[in-house]
């Protein structure tokens, strides 16, 4: 684990976004909800952070929090070590270069009226990288990186697959070649005989380019392939957090467990006892007191409904493994 | 109770709107508008006529005291005398309104309920060619002017050239024959004019919710045409019939009868505020004006109060 | 790897696309057809090349059709089909203008007001759209009217000020939704300045919604000239259809019916083609019609 | 063996179309299967290869227009449901055969309780009393494992959770004992724990009901878990037909073996590259002469690219498949 005692190139430091729920006449804050509750995590250089949960667990929210294209409530978001919440919008344009972002909806991401040279061009334009040829060569370069012919640049996005949408909006994000991406659920549009085209295209960025990502999905099979190490969230928070393998082989969290159990496994014979979680997962408006899993977990005891859990870790000292459960306390 | 509280918020937030709509209005047509001095003074006024006509109109006032007069006329509903007839505007509107009631009603409900009924025809029917005729018809219909209907249907119906059935113009009205004499042209024509565009409107809220998948369901579920009709289809889009029904309310009571009281010579509101634009009655017209905002702001509470009847996913809140 | 078997047709835009579709609408062209004839002859009026005698004394009163006087002539002999084709010029005059201000300015405000959604911004605009809406047309029209002192342009203005707000409310709806899709996001990830954003991926993505208002506030625009015109409040020199109208309206209860059927056919005739022209055009710029 | 009984449902030759701007599409393209009583049936396949709408037309639901059954039969309990009356469909519809749809949150009438919509089915198919209709309701809602149903059974769709509304929605799919479930997708919209419960709520009731279900589905691992037999669709057409365990263990047909390498799944060993296939699904506008998957196939040859390979029994176990060069398949075949 190289790296691990120099400063990380991304540090999130509880970090929360509340989003108000107005109401009433004079439309005053009635509720808030805690879309992301006081979550921390580190990255380091070319290195895939895989941030799984279910809808509505705050994850994509945690992503743009941390790109501040929604702004966060509180906490830090250091990047080299400087936190770039205190920037004011004129310096984060800069900083911008650095950290990029994939989307969801391969339909909804690309400029509909514009090129793919335009759309990939955008962000060269807009920093004013190289001359016009250059950054004519690079469009072509760029196109070439994610598995697309120079043919296509005069294209309009509507007349291509999602799949091939999803590169297009890969080498926009290429184009300032930045240190850390955020891709936020890249495939879970797609087919499945598409997805593990794009997961590999993503899996092989990383390593030719050495670009950090915080991969967000929702599917914790396609996370497994793209990371190095994973982080679990559940109604705001982060639950647990560890290293790939270690979390696939000996996942410590009960979410954790029933969410590996609820995976059907495209294989017949394998036949194993499954976690079979109680209810629904409650309202973000209005959370549980004490641990936010409480309501639904099987191992439940009384402190869990009164007493938020801290986080521990329970792996080795170089080798963490954090968990927030009373379990372990 | 949680009807009442509502109203109340309600109303209270439609004092923007009034507020803006008489500003606007007060601005333009007596501000703004004609200086009525001379034609209440005789030829060569002295200088201490003049000032006393303006006096009594309240030209020396500063424009605040003069509009705030105007609200306090609106709150108190007293908006002095007609300045052609003298006569009462109060009493004026008490005698007009309820006779362009009863002309628009007929026309303006069964426009409404044939348009629905003539989308409902198209939609079931949709992309054969019964769709396709009413649907054309409802082009044309569109394109045909409200005045040539108007005129043409005098013509046709009530004119010595055509089939002289029903009265020319007037409004001499005794009996129940008689109104229905008097109303059969303009119905006709209203009707006529708000077909196309009510039956294009209603196809296309019905057709949108014909495809939601709910429908599907209940299809699935063998509920046969006529009951999918009304539990799946017509409740559904109650919502943005009831917003176009009860918007065109007071357009309708002011507008829609302007030009067809003042053809036919029927003494409504419309004819009243027709003479009165001519001849620059201001305070009919700014009585007319004022209640109009204050119509659209009720017609906001009613629909809101009716969204939340057909459709519980809207609360009153 | 995924340069396989890509449709034929190369570098087709949004608006290729619904350009190629409008033109294999038989009924959009026949109407285009038409609205471009009735152009034409709107561009001959005044140009001067025909019905420049309009308002000229040319025969007796009330002259049936003939070889000199096509549609007759009217009460004091004037030449009924000159007065009708210079109405024309006339419609298309106030149509052009009222749709083209309104359209401007619905998709201005209605941006702005869109783009501030939540701010004062946005609900000072909303409050005017609603107050505007509120007030009976024919009224603010007079109102208009007595406060402009007989300006020409006092009818145009009063469409204006009243038929921007439907596109306002409109393009504020579609900015509110464009504004949440992922590729504004992706621009500002990017660091696009706001106003670009506007500019280049919000307001291009209304144009069809803009298209369409043209046409359908030219059509409204003509037919409340003619009804305005009828009562008096609308236009003052010249001649248009709702003037033919309201001058035979006293024709006609004597029987004489060429004044009347002359307008109202020909504003039937442009009314019609527009309306069909704008089904069509909403029909190839719909991103979401199917069948 | 099935082949002995009359199947529950037999499809055959079944050609559904789609009038599109661009001329015709053929959505589903000689469709053939049976469906054998207290048998569950998977169709996987990915977007667009036709398993929903062939799911659709087993009920007359396809949206007509644009689309229509062009051709082929499909016969029910011996009767033929194409071109049947739709007032003698509607008898068939929620009482003999019920379907449940992806989208629970656009499925049920936002203006009705559940209670209202549910006792409609009741009341017209099993001729219940409102009162009777209501307590078969209740009792439904609590089969499906929803608490407190005499209480939720007055809610509006609104008033429930994704999950919750999926169930009420199998509650009233089985509320009339039918003979035949069709499940298009009925967990894609759910969330994994939340889909977890209800595949297995399903299951349950499967074996309760006594009914066949056909599980419509883009997920493998769903019908590894819940189906004894599966239909693999590409492009309108079925491509391989064929018992679970074969199926998984030794698919023959290229695209299925494909797709089964290149789904993401829980592995032990983390791989370097993804196995996949390459290119993409070819659009039915333009479809090729040949095999609709020989431009992404690693075994077609000339054949393949000319000619379009007819579905044909495979093996002695029922199994069917379309392609020229198909894989082996299972060596040893398992004691039955």
């Amino acid at each position: 684990m190289s790296g691990r005692d120099q400063i990380p190139l991304l540090d999130v430091r509880n970090l929360t976004k509340y989003f108000a729920v107005r109401g009433g006449l004079l439309r005053r804050v009635v509720a808030q909800v805690r879309a992301v509750d006081g979550v921390s995590l580190s990255i380091g250089k070319g290195r895939t952070y895989g941030l799984v949960g279910e809808s509505g667990c705050g994850k994509s929210t945690l992503g743009r929090a941390i790109l501040r294209l929604h702004e966060p409530t509180s906490g830090e978001v250091l990047l080299d070590g400087h936190d770039i919440l205190k920037l004011r919008r004129s310096e984060l344009i800069d900083r911008r270069r650095r950290m990029q972002v994939i989307f969801q909806d391969p339909f909804a991401s690309l400029s509909p009226r514009r090129t793919v040279a335009q759309i990939i061009r955008e962000p060269l334009d807009v920093h004013r990288i190289g001359t016009a040829a250059e950054r004519e060569e690079r469009v072509i370069a760029l196109l070439d990186d994610v598995g697309m012919g120079a043919e296509i640049r005069d294209r309009y996005p509507h007349e291509f697959s999602g799949g091939q949408r999803q590169r297009i909006g890969i080498a926009r994000a290429l184009a300032l070649e930045p240190d850390f991406i955020v891709a936020d659920e890249p495939v879970s549009a797609l087919d499945v005989s598409v997805q593990s085209q794009v997961l590999n295209l993503i899996a092989g960025l990383k390593k030719t380019r050495g670009i950090a990502f915080l991969f967000i999905s929702h599917d914790l099979a396609v996370i497994q392939h793209v990371s190095d190490e994973i982080g679990v969230m559940y109604l705001g928070r982060l639950v647990e957090h560890a290293l790939v393998d270690d979390l696939y082989a000996a996942p410590k969290h009960p979410y954790t467990k029933a969410l590996m159990s609820a995976i059907p496994i495209p294989d017949p014979k394998t036949k194993r006892s499954r976690i079979i979680l109680k209810g629904d997962v409650p309202s973000p408006m209005n959370p549980p007191s004490g641990c936010p899993f409480h309501t639904r977990c099987p191992d439940v005891m009384e402190i869990c409904r009164s007493v938020v859990p801290a986080t521990i870790n329970v792996g080795r000292k170089d080798l963490p493994h954090h968990v927030s459960c009373h379990l372990y306390s | 109770m949680e009807i009442l509280q509502y109203t109340v918020r309600k109303l209270i937030s439609g004092i923007p709107l009034v507020l803006g709509v008489t500003l606007i209005s007060f601005l333009l047509m007596v501000y703004f508008g004609p200086d009525k001095t001379y034609e209440l003074l005789g030829k060569n006024p002295t200088a201490q006529e003049i000032a006393e006509v303006r006096t009594q109109l309240g030209y020396d006032q500063p424009f605040l005291v003069r509009y705030v007069d105007y609200l306090r006329e609106l709150v108190t509903l007293e908006f002095g005398n007609s300045d052609s007839t003298g006569e009462d505007v109060a009493s004026l509107l008490a005698r007009t309104i309820p006779i362009s009631l009863a002309l628009t009603g007929p026309g303006f409900v069964l426009g409404n309920l044939l348009g629905v009924l003539l989308a409902l025809f198209a939609a079931f029917y949709r992309s054969t060619w019964v769709d396709k005729a009413i649907m054309a018809s409802a082009v044309v219909g569109m394109s045909i002017s409200f005045l040539i209907v108007i005129i043409a249907f005098q013509i046709i119906f009530a004119s010595s050239y055509g089939l002289g059935w029903f009265p020319v113009r007037g409004w001499s009205v005794h009996s129940f024959g008689d109104y229905l004499s008097y109303v059969a042209v303009p119905t006709m024509a209203m009707v006529f004019v708000a077909l196309g565009y009510n039956t294009r409107f209603y196809r296309s809220v019905l057709v949108e919710e014909m495809t939601r998948d709910h429908v599907r369901t209940a299809r699935a579920f063998g509920v046969p045409p006529a009951k999918l009709f009304y539990k799946n289809i017509l409740k559904n889009s109650m919502i943005p019939i009831i917003t176009r029904v009860v918007f065109s309310i007071p357009l309708v009571i002011i507008s829609g009868s302007l030009l067809i009281e003042s053809y036919f010579g029927i003494p409504g509101v419309g004819k009243i505020t027709y003479d009165a634009i001519i001849s620059g009655d201001q305070p009919v017209l700014k009585a007319v004006v004022g209640l109009t905002a204050i119509l659209f702001v009720l017609a906001q509470l009613l629909t809101d109060i009716l969204y939340r009847a057909v459709d519980p996913r809207i609360s009153l809140k | 790897m995924s340069a396989v078997a890509i449709p034929a047709v190369r570098r087709e835009s949004l608006w290729s696309k619904a350009a190629w579709k409008l033109a294999r609408d038989r009924t959009g062209m026949i109407a285009l057809a038409f609205v471009l004839l009735y152009m034409l002859v709107a561009v001959g009026v005044t140009a001067g090349w025909w019905a420049a005698d309009w308002s000229e004394v040319r025969g007796g009163k009330w002259e049936a059709m003939s070889a000199a006087h096509w549609f007759g002539t009217n009460l004091i002999g004037q030449d009924i089909f000159a007065r009708a084709v210079y109405s024309t010029k006339t419609a298309f005059e106030v149509g052009l203008v009222v749709a083209v201000l309104a359209t401007v300015i619905g998709a201005a405000l209605g941006a702005v007001a869109g783009f501030f959604n939540g701010s004062w911004i946005d609900e000072v605009l909303l409050w005017l759209m609603g107050v505007l809406d509120s007030i009976p047309f024919y009224l603010f029209v007079a109102a208009i009217v007595f406060a402009m002192q007989d300006n020409p342009y006092a009818m145009h203005i009063a469409m204006i000020s009243t038929f921007w707000t439907s596109v306002g409310r409109l393009i504020r709806g579609e900015v509110i939704k464009l504004r949440g899709l992922e590729y504004v996001e992706a621009a500002h990830a990017i660091s696009v300045p706001e106003f670009v954003i506007i500019i280049r991926h919000i307001l291009p993505n209304t144009t069809h919604i803009l298209l369409v208002q043209a046409t359908i506030m030219f059509v409204s625009a003509i037919k409340s000239e003619v009804i305005l015109s009828f009562l008096g409040l609308g236009v003052k020199d010249g001649m248009s259809w709702g003037l033919m109208i309201a001058e035979s309206s006293q024709e006609v209860m004597a029987g004489f019916f060429n004044n009347f059927l002359a307008a109202s056919v020909l504003m039937f005739g442009l009314v019609m083609a527009f309306n069909m022209f704008s089904d069509a055009l909403q029909d190839a710029l719909d991103p979401r019609k199917v069948g | 063996m099935q082949a002995d009984t009359q199947p529950l449902l037999s499809v055959r030759d079944l050609v559904i179309e789609f009038t599109t701007e661009n001329g015709v599409v053929r959505a589903a393209d000689g469709i053939s299967f049976d469906v054998h009583e207290n048998e569950t049936l998977g169709i996987v396949g990915e977007s667009g290869c036709g398993k929903t709408v062939t799911g659709l037309s087993i009920l007359g639901l396809i949206p007509s227009p644009p689309g229509r059954v062009a051709g082929g039969s499909i016969r029910f309990m011996g009767r033929e449901l194409v071109g049947l009356p739709d007032s003698e469909m509607r008898n068939i519809r929620g009482r003999d055969i019920s379907m449940i749809f992806q989208e629970p949150m656009t499925a049920l009438n936002p203006v009705f309780t559940v209670g209202n919509q549910m006792t409609d089915v009741l009341r017209r198919h099993r001729g219940l009393t409102r009162r009777q209709a209501r307590d078969a309701a209740i009792e439904m809602l609590a089969k499906v494992g929803i608490p407190v149903p005499a209480k939720r059974i007055d809610e509006y769709p609104h008033q429930l959770s994704g999950g919750m509304r999926q169930r009420v929605m199998i509650a009233m799919a089985l509320s009339c004992d039918p003979k035949l479930l069709i499940a298009d997708e009925p967990t894609t919209a759910l969330d994994v724990t939340t889909q977890a419960q209800v595949l297995e709520q399903i299951a349950g009731l499967q074996s309760e009901f006594k009914m066949a279900v056909v599980l419509i589905t883009h997920d493998l691992g769903i019908v590894a878990e819940t189906c004894r037999r599966a239909i693999v669709m590409y492009c309108g057409r079925i491509v391989e037909n064929a018992a679970i365990e074969r199926l998984f263990e030794a698919p023959r047909h290229p695209y299925a073996k494909g797709l089964l390498e290149s789904i993401p799944r829980l592995r032990r060993e983390r791989l370097d590259e993804l196995p996949i296939i390459p290119g993409r699904v070819p659009n039915l506008l333009h479809l090729p002469p040949g095999c609709r998957f020989a431009a992404r196939c690693p075994r077609a040859d000339a054949l393949c690219r000319e000619q379009s390979p007819a579905l044909v029994p495979a093996g002695p176990h029922g199994d069917f498949i379309a392609c020229h060069h198909p894989h082996p398949g299972q060596q040893a075949e398992p004691a039955a």
